[in-house]
């Protein structure tokens, strides 16, 4: 019923919206900054879309997909954290601690066979995401420590940590710190052939979403999320434990930010770098709000953040647009995403003045 | 008496859903008491939130001194003399009693803010018109009484010629009562006129020189105490004869359902608002709680209900002692509760009716198994209760704040009683809610009692108290100060019992 | 966070040797593409400067050149391949960062050309089409030790680090062995940026305060080798009194402010620009192999930058055992204790 | 030259020790005295890292152009409240909840500022402010000078407790932050006075925004003010939105910092890596252990409507 109408003018459209209105003004910025924005955007979508696979280039649209698995899983951790009322900015700190522990169990244990060697691996960054987030969802629960700032304090914790390990305990003996390879029984195993990166990730990425629509709109935990996250006054009136619920969710949250950095190193990496993301955690919170907590949104979101981290190489090769101004298109979308008023106003006033004429049209 | 200060003409205001004011005529003269008389969502409030500059009118005008005015904000309304006590107060807590009367009126150079000269005029208006405060305590501190004086200081401070009272006796004792007569009565000698929201009609009958009567956003009528008696007044009030007694039989208490044991509760304010009380709710009995808002009463429910922790003392239910600070337990024990603040804990506002008709039994079956929910049944569910309690809805997937106040109370009512229970707290129950609304909520509460229900009753409404309640129970500072059979109580005494003065002979 | 373990590139420095010879035009425009690690081709750093050397060629040898900026590191390899697939003759990477897809990359596509700044490939299985541009960060460190264990009046040195990754390592265990080697009783501090102070490489003020640690702790000559880091170590030398401060991989003496300029004694040099200058002069000229190549004292790929301002404050004693010092490290006579270290950070 | 830390902790020169941490607290006091006004006007500001950056950016590039840190410092400033008041209308006009917009801005100012590193570069160094003596503490080695800023850090403290606790315009801010009804129907202007103190709050931070890159490097670097915005908020917090308390809450995070460095300088045999977390997790601990007594303005996250 209205529900799918709701969805589309609720959330869709405005979403959609803010995008173009994103790229325009975008655009308007490599105009006043000298570039060519055509050049530049058909560029991005040739490289995040359209160039086909050859012997020595992936799949376009394949890599948009591997840019976008990780986009996907960490913005269905952050949502996860809205819908209880709770911002997860340390999203980052986890993705790094899940990556940590997974590659550890991906090259201490030996000798296993990869049936149980790479659940186990996966496993473990998703404990270790889960620890790392509980951490900060103990302290709201129990001290009322707000999130927001416990978990961005976490995050240079984390980084701290991996650094250590990386060049201390976990380095292995070349010259580049780093850890060593893990095990091939370890391996998130790619869908094609080389040159091809489509990894088994990807399904995995899919498969959360599907879970996390399962969970917030078919499952009691679900709901309880819900509820806590638009009354928990309500909530606990009506005997849900509020805590807890936040702590479960806090854990659930930084458990599939930790599978985001178990995939990304057991599928591309398969040893652990000192900088092995540039601020996936915060670009996921961007894909999180682009998607308005609705797992199709979420995922076609990340389609998008994934397809401009993507094409943003060709992009620069091709029409030498600093790939950085991909950032400002986010920053963009972002605001419009935060405020529908604001871009709902401007193209209002922008409607005013063009609808009349349409009108006319038509008469004609 | 004479001219009129103010005239208010066709004064229309609609809210989504409301016709909150239709076509309003109101006329006040210079030193005179009109009290505006309607039920719970008559539109009092709005109509004088109008006058005061808070809300716009869809239509109408306003005059005052023969001048006609448009009041944009309560800074106009301020600027023309008009004051307003509001119904809910608006004083900052955190706030000293002197720094609240000077907000948006202050004084000093250059910014700077002067608090000793305010504070002289303070002591002056309080001398003048019997109002004693402290000028330095932080108004979180003061007894609700002394706020209300607070809240007459600020618009007198702010030499209001006409002042609004929206149900200021609402949090008062009868004897406070007589004392803020005492002192309208010295403003109106000082050619203050004043408008007195109430529905109380025994109270405007004592105080008013005209009354005028609204009825869902109409005026229904104007008249004077003089060629008025209180039935008619009750009559033009819900437009019926109204019978001011629910028809019950008898109680037929049983075992012992709730008992209170030596109960110690702080308040959010880290103070003692209930202070070692011990009480018993039997099985098949109303027992009501008396007492003026803020003597503990709902610190009592939310210890009671599990939403706060007491410091001493134990609950039991049915001989089981419930866990503190944990209402899953005390739901899962068979306890409902109707809670006084429906917002912040009776509904989720943007969730659709079924889900706040299944707030706390969304997570057991049949509404759900292994851990997922069944949507058919939870609608199935939310449809009975809408047709069983006649909730005022579209259909059941509506969020429920798109309901009237009236119909969200009956869907918290609904939740409440359709689950097996073994006892009803009731928190004002009926507030904020129509007529209609108050009968029929009224009648489902003796139904759970005649099936064998304990139910306590908590009410500043002292009628609803009276014709409600077998038993009744007066709390005063956070004591029990009383207990009185129903049958044999009379509003005077339980008045002065709200007040704390225990009469001798009394059990 | 974005390591960029040094400091600045600067246009067109004097005193370095200008090309002479003009590579005839080649029929087929070669073509040479440049992708940076997660730091940006601005970076006033390494990248910067392996992007300048490039540029010079294009201004001596007139091929054509283009650049890609990695976002995540995950996007190295497909940006190699992306001038693989461009089929551009030479394809250079920068930092140890990329190191692993610069390998995998060279393993795909045999027949590319790749060059890459800070990381040699050893043993057999090295693959033979990358040029491993390496330097002997170890012994322009050793020159400034020398210098600065030379000049310090209270004989206590000290050293602001970025982050302790193998370049930044050697120049540092370089440096202080350089102090010992001419002043063995000096007194060395130190410190190395860690991963929670800030941003990597990117933390001035932190660079800052621990340069006034150790001039609080009497410390008169500062090396400072952390990047943005790093500088703010220079910066803070500056605004006192009576300290000096030395730079690192390019003259720094052309990319700080004025204020700097009167403390900088010297910089311990790092030609990046230079590296990957030759790296395209060597296809230019047919002449590209793979292996390692070591940019040290021997071929001006490190060295120490000009006096400058503070020439006259250098007596000639000082320049004569940097010449001695210089000589010794050429003839192998003196070592800076690094030779063949696999990890220097350890 | 390994020590163990109580010979350390004995040479340590502490007064200097407390100087360094002084300086380095500047911005964070002043995100948090930003965040004061903003909050204790109701306003929940999370994106005072984000106006720092700006700030930072604009200050540097401003100072070159001019060629004058004080309209680089008036520009920058400047461009902070520009950013504030789009924090105002997202969260007092469209009502957006207010953590949201505050994440929003600082992923926009990262965002902006980062293009505008890459596309106009940050080769030229910047003019610097300068560094003052203070006629009483002038004597005192190492405490008497400090940058120009750091003064004004401890001025703007002052200057705050004042406006909050002693003028009209601070009574007004509270009463809006505690009770927004209260001052609508006093005829106080509510959603003005919060814009204001919103920007404010903007000015503060680009105040301490231009302690990077007018004072301690001439220069800009992407993300170069790291994460002390949210250290301020912790600090507001910690302070109980009062801003001497915040002062010496920063410096709870701050003395460890440069106590950090001096371990490490001192060669005391932990690993830095590790130690370099310390004031993170002291700030959260110090966080877990407060926050439950701390009480913020009532109406603090709640946008105003009649
Ligand atoms: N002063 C603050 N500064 C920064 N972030 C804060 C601050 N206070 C709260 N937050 C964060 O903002 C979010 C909203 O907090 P808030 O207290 O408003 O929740 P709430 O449910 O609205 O509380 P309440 O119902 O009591 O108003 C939480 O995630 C909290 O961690
Ligand atoms: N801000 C509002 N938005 C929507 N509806 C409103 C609003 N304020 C009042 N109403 C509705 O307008 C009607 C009149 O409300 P009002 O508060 O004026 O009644 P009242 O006579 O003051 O009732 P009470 O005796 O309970 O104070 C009610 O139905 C109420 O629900
Ligand atoms: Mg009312
Ligand atoms: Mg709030």
């Amino acid at each position: 019923m209205s529900a799918r109408r709701l969805f589309w003018f609720g959330s869709a459209a405005p979403a959609i919206a803010s995008v173009l209105l994103a790229l325009l003004l975008a655009g308007l910025v490599m105009v006043i900054t000298g570039s060519d924005p055509i050049a530049a955007y058909s560029a991005l979508v040739q490289g995040a879309f359209l160039r086909p696979g050859t012997a020595t280039r992936p799949t376009a649209f394949f890599e948009t997909l591997v840019s976008a698995t990780p986009y996907l899983i960490l913005a269905l951790g952050i949502s996860l954290g809205f819908a209880a009322g709770l911002f997860n900015i340390g999203a980052e700190g986890q993705l790094y601690m899940g990556a940590l522990a997974s590659v550890s169990v991906g090259f201490l244990v030996k000798g296993l066979p990869w049936f149980i060697h790479l659940p186990l691996a996966l496993a473990a960054g998703v404990v270790a995401g889960m620890l790392w987030a509980s951490i900060a969802g103990w302290l709201k629960a129990t001290r009322e420590a707000p999130e927001v700032v416990t978990t961005i304090m976490l995050n240079y914790i984390a980084y701290a940590v991996v650094n250590y390990m990386v060049n201390g305990p976990l380095r292995h003996t070349g010259t580049a710190p780093r850890t060593p390879d893990i095990e091939p029984s370890a391996v998130l195993p790619t869908l094609l052939p080389p040159p091809e990166r489509l990894h088994w990730g990807l399904f995995l990425a899919i498969a959360a979403a599907v879970g996390y629509y399962f969970l917030m709109n078919r499952s009691t935990l679900g709901l309880r999320i819900r509820l806590v996250g638009e009354n928990r006054h309500a909530a606990r009136y009506a005997g849900i434990n509020v805590n807890q619920t936040y702590l479960i969710t806090m854990a659930l949250s930084g458990a599939l930010c930790g599978l985001a950095g178990a995939v990304e190193v057991l599928a591309l990496y398969r040893y652990l770098p000192t900088e092995f993301t540039v601020g996936y955690g915060f670009d996921s919170i961007a894909v999180a709000l682009l998607g308005q907590g609705n797992p199709v949104g979420i995922a076609l979101a990340a389609l998008l953040f994934g397809a401009m981290a993507n094409g943003a190489g060709y992009m620069q090769f091709s029409a030498g647009v600093s790939n950085y101004i991909i950032a400002v298109v986010q920053a963009f979308i972002i605001v419009f995403v935060a405020a529908p008023g604001i871009a709902r106003d401007l193209l209002v006033s922008w409607w005013a003045r063009w609808l009349p004429r349409r009108a006319k049209e038509g008469e004609a | 008496m004479g001219e009129p200060i103010l005239q208010m003409r066709n004064i229309t205001k609609r809210f989504p859903g409301v016709l909150a004011n239709d076509h309003i005529f109101f006329d006040l003269n210079r030193g005179e008491i009109h009290a505006l008389l309607g039920e719970n969502g008559a539109g009092k409030t709005t109509l004088m939130n109008i006058f005061y500059g808070l809300y716009q009118p869809d239509e109408g005008e306003i005059w005052l001194n023969g001048r006609r005015v448009t009041i944009h904000s309560p800074k106009d309304a301020i600027a023309l003399g008009i004051g307003m006590v509001h119904q809910h107060f608006t004083l900052v807590p955190t706030l000293s009693v002197t720094e609240n009367v000077i907000l948006g009126a202050e004084t000093g150079r250059f910014g700077v803010l002067d608090l000793a000269q305010p504070r002289q005029r303070i002591l002056a208006i309080a001398r003048d018109y019997g109002l004693e405060v402290d000028p330095d305590a932080l108004v979180k501190d003061l007894p609700v009484g002394v706020q209300q004086r607070v809240e007459i200081i600020k618009a007198l401070y702010r030499n209001a010629q006409v002042l609004i009272l929206d149900e200021p006796t609402a949090v008062l004792t009868p004897l406070e009562v007589e004392r803020l007569f005492e002192t309208l009565r010295a403003m109106v000698r000082r050619g203050v006129s004043i408008i007195f929201i109430s529905h109380k009609l025994k109270e405007v009958m004592a105080i008013a020189d005209r009354i005028t009567v609204l009825r869902q956003g109409r005026v229904v009528g104007s008249t004077t105490p003089a060629e008025a008696d209180e039935a008619k007044l009750a009559s033009m009030m819900v437009g019926r004869p109204v019978m001011l007694q629910v028809e019950k039989l008898p109680a037929q208490p049983g075992e012992v359902v709730l008992s209170v044991r030596d109960l110690r509760v702080m308040s959010d304010r880290r103070a003692v608002a209930v202070d070692g009380v011990s009480f018993e709710v039997r099985a098949g009995e109303i027992v009501g709680i008396a007492g003026v808002e803020g003597n503990g009463q709902s610190e009592l429910v939310e210890a009671i209900t599990g939403l706060r922790a007491p410091v001493h003392g134990t609950v039991m239910l049915c001989g089981q002692p419930l866990p503190h600070a944990l209402p899953r337990a005390a739901i899962d024990a068979g306890m409902s509760h109707i809670p006084e603040d429906r917002h912040k804990y009776g509904m989720v506002a943007q969730q659709p009716l079924a889900v706040n008709l299944t707030l706390s039994t969304f997570h057991q079956p049949p509404f759900a198994q292994r851990g997922l929910l069944r949507w058919v049944t939870i609608r199935e569910h939310a449809r009975r209760l809408i047709r069983e309690f006649d909730i005022r809805a579209p259909h059941e997937l509506v969020p429920i704040a798109s309901l009237s106040g009236g119909n969200q109370q009956k869907s918290v009512v609904a939740r409440e009683l359709s689950r097996p229970l073994k006892l009803l707290v009731a928190a004002q129950p009926t507030r904020g809610v129509d007529v209609g609304s108050i009968e029929f909520i009224h009648k489902r509460i003796v139904q759970a009692r005649d099936a064998g229900a304990a139910v306590l009753l908590v009410s500043a409404e002292l009628d609803e108290i009276m014709s409600l309640s077998d038993r009744i129970l007066v709390m005063f500072k956070g004591h029990i100060v009383g207990e009185r059979d129903a049958r044999t109580a009379t509003r005077e005494e339980i008045g002065l019992l709200m007040m704390g003065r225990v009469k001798e002979g009394a059990a | 966070a974005v390591p960029t373990p040094s400091a600045p590139a600067q246009p067109q420095q004097p005193g370095q040797p200008a090309p002479t010879e003009q590579a005839a035009q080649p029929a087929k425009k070669i073509k040479v593409g440049l992708v940076t690690d997660v730091g940006s081709l601005d970076d006033r750093s390494f990248n910067a400067s392996a992007w300048e050397g490039v540029q010079r060629a294009v201004r001596d040898f007139g091929v054509e050149a283009k650049a890609i900026e990695s976002k995540q590191p995950t996007d190295y390899i497909k940006n190699i391949q992306t001038f693989v697939n461009e089929e551009y003759d030479l394809i250079i990477t920068v930092g140890f960062l990329m190191g692993d897809d610069t390998r995998k990359a060279a393993e795909m596509y045999p027949n590319q050309k790749f060059a890459i700044v800070d990381v040699g490939y050893f043993g057999e299985n090295a693959p033979k089409n990358v040029m491993g541009l390496l330097f002997a960060e170890d012994q322009s460190g050793f020159l400034a030790g020398v210098v600065a264990g030379l000049m310090t009046k209270s004989n206590v040195v000290g050293g602001v680090y970025g982050l302790a990754i193998p370049p930044v390592c050697r120049f540092r265990k370089g440096y202080e062995n350089g102090v010992k080697f001419v002043n063995p009783n000096a007194r060395i501090l130190g410190v190395y940026q860690g991963p929670a102070d800030g941003t990597p490489f990117n933390n001035p003020q932190w660079g800052a305060a621990r340069a006034r640690d150790q001039m609080n702790e009497g410390a008169d000559v500062i090396f400072s080798a952390g990047g943005t880091t790093g500088n703010g170590g220079l910066e803070e030398i500056a605004k006192a009194q009576g300290v000096l401060g030395i730079g690192v991989d390019q003259d720094q003496y052309y990319t700080l402010s004025e204020n700097v300029r009167k403390i900088l004694l010297t910089s311990a040099m790092k030609r990046v620009d230079q590296a990957t200058y030759l790296a395209v002069k060597s296809v230019v000229d047919g002449a590209f192999q793979g292996g390692n190549r070591v940019f040290d004292i021997t071929n001006d790929g490190i060295g120490l930058a000009p006096f400058h301002e503070l020439e006259d404050k250098v007596p000639q004693s000082v320049r004569d055992k940097l010449q001695e010092v210089i000589e010794g490290l050429k003839n192998g006579t003196i070592k800076t204790g690094l030779e063949g270290v696999a990890n220097p950070c350890e | 030259m390994i020590e163990s830390i109580t010979e350390v902790l004995v040479r340590i020169d502490y007064l200097f020790l407390l100087a360094t941490a002084l300086r380095a607290s500047t911005p964070i006091v002043f995100a948090a005295l930003g965040g004061i006004f903003s909050e204790r006007s109701g306003v929940i500001n999370i994106a005072l890292e984000g106006m720092m950056l700006t700030s930072a950016y604009v200050c540097y590039k401003a100072a070159v152009i001019f060629n004058s840190p004080w309209l680089g410092l008036a520009t920058g400033v400047l461009s902070a409240m520009v950013l504030a008041l789009l924090h105002g209308v997202i969260s007092i006009r469209y009502r957006t909840n207010q953590v949201v917009s505050g994440t929003v801005l600082n992923i926009f100012a990262a965002g902006i500022t980062g293009f505008l590193f890459r596309v106009l570069g940050a080769q030229e160094s910047a003019p610097y402010l300068p560094n003052m003596n203070m006629p009483l503490v002038r004597d005192l080695p190492l405490l008497g000078n400090q940058p120009l800023l750091t003064w004004v850090m401890l001025l703007m403290i002052a200057l705050t407790t004042f406006v909050l606790f002693r003028t009209r315009w601070g009574l007004r801010t509270r009463a809006v932050g505690e009770l927004p009804r209260a001052a609508d129907t006093a005829g106080v202007a509510v959603n003005r006075v919060r814009y204001v103190n919103v920007m404010i709050g903007g000015m503060m931070a680009g105040l301490g925004g231009a302690f990077f890159t007018l004072h301690t490097v001439s220069s800009f670097t992407p993300l170069m003010t790291s994460g002390q915005g949210f250290i301020g908020l912790a600090a507001m917090i910690f302070g109980n939105w009062t801003p001497l308390p915040a002062l010496l809450a920063a410096m709870l995070f701050t003395v460890p910092q440069a106590l950090a460095g001096q371990f490490q300088m001192f060669g005391v045999p932990l690993p830095y890596q590790l130690i370099s977390t310390l004031p993170y997790v002291l700030t959260i601990i110090t966080l877990a252990g407060v926050v439950r007594r701390s009480t913020p303005p009532a109406a603090l996250g709640v946008p105003y409507v009649k």
